[in-house]
């Protein structure tokens, strides 16, 4: 059976540190039309910080520039968009690699917090154009996509 | 996010109030950084009882203030983790490496 | 002197009576980034709650559409732009006066609690199109606009 | 929304928690519709002191429930409310029409 969209909310933000903040807020509040678990809402959450924070480093540079993140429901999953036109992915599959970075200062640990707490995650990326992140988690972990 | 520094003996305690990420962690580091300049100052203690949620720009933040005291043989210390907290710090692998103490107390007195 | 828009963010969502509590609990949390009291923080989750209710039930009339919530930080100043392309209001004036509504259920407070948490409010509307709702309000409650 | 209900002598004891707005206040309009519906039954209690949030559909919620028991010769009493729902409801009139008590002791204890 393939569920229908039941609830979405589209959202597009300045690529601004503080609405990391505003994003996974707002999903959490959104998500939590769902009977997520404190625990999944967290792990939403972190997902989404990690996301949006690499829109606006990696992205964007810090540079102006427009996030933008979509929700949907689809039955008991959520499913989590964010996508910005900034700089993209040269190499998706070693970017999404644990302690593989680009940036000196960080850790590359974003994807890997990314993987662990959704029950899928898609990247779609192209150099100059941007990257999409195409996440999904259900209440039932026992759903896979 | 509210930051409080005070220096204790060779100690810099460092308590958070608010959530650590890429937006709230530059503030945390200078803060740390300039706390941990004088030599005297070989320790870290930084308290999360009141930090609700951090990412790995949080953790990025306190591992890099984690090589600055293992530099002067010092400890980093943390205290307080809520739940969420604790996940990513072990997910990342840095509970492994750094102390974790209950109360602030405690972790000074360990020092 | 004026100001520049420092930061925003838009949004679009489905006409679900869920929305209600997830728009103004967005905008709360986008409003955090000015240092609004509590007090003024209520205010204007209930300003949102109103204007979105209204665009739900009179707007699209409790049927499927899109509800757009803007939000711009200008200086120490929130504007909120509420709008639907639903049935628009054909006498602005009458509507906005307390105890005026078209829906026995309901008792015409939604307008009258907006002008008086908001600083500002200019409604526009056109019957047939849809309602748009431009709210401010600052930090400072001398600043009127 | 939590609601729960609970019919004390001859009054109806309605608890909620949560916000109460156009989309949680129908489930309060169903269910105290349905408790208040008992001849017996003359009074209604709201205790609010779990509503963090309430708008002008909430206010009709409790207006027309209002109705409902004037009409029986019974009382409508407001318990607990927080600033933000006691300065709508002020704005609204209602506090001028309907009973308010500290605890829902006092409440029945006056009907
Ligand atoms: N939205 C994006 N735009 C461009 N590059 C990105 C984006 N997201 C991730 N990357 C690339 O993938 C790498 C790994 O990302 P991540 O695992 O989050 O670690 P980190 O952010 O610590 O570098 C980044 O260093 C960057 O090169
Ligand atoms: N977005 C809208 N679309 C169409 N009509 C609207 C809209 N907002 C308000 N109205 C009209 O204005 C009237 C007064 O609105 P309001 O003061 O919020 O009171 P109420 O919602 O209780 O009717 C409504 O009854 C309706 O006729």
């Amino acid at each position: 059976m393939q569920d229908q969209v039941t609830n979405s909310v589209r959202m597009q933000f300045c690529s601004r540190s503080e609405n990391v903040a505003f994003a996974r807020t707002a999903t959490a509040v959104f998500a939590s039309q769902l009977d997520f678990t404190i625990d999944q809402l967290d792990e939403i959450k972190l997902a989404v910080s990690e996301a949006v924070s690499n829109a606006i480093i990696h992205g964007y540079k810090n540079s102006p520039g427009m996030v933008r993140l979509e929700l949907n429901i689809i039955g008991r999953t959520l499913e989590i968009i964010v996508s910005d036109s900034g700089a993209g992915i040269a190499d998706v599959e070693w970017a999404m690699e644990a302690a593989h970075t680009t940036d000196a200062n960080r850790m590359g640990l974003g994807f890997v917090f990314i993987k662990e707490y959704m029950d899928d995650l898609v990247v779609q990326s192209e150099v100059g154009k941007g990257t999409t992140l195409f996440m999904r988690k259900s209440t039932d972990p026992q759903v896979r996509h | 996010m509210e930051i409080n520094a005070e220096q204790v003996g060779s100690s810099l305690v460092i308590r958070l109030n608010g959530e650590l990420d890429m937006h709230t962690a530059p503030s945390f580091r200078q803060i740390a950084d300039a706390g941990l300049k004088p030599p005297a100052v070989k320790h870290l203690v930084v308290v999360l009882s009141e930090v609700p949620f951090m990412d790995s720009s949080g953790i990025g933040a306190l591992l890099g203030r984690y090589r600055i005291v293992r530099e002067k043989r010092g400890k980093l210390v943390l205290v307080g983790m809520n739940t969420a907290v604790r996940r990513v710090l072990e997910m990342a692998g840095v509970l492994e490496i750094v102390e974790v103490a209950d109360t602030e107390r405690r972790a000074l007195a360990r020092l």
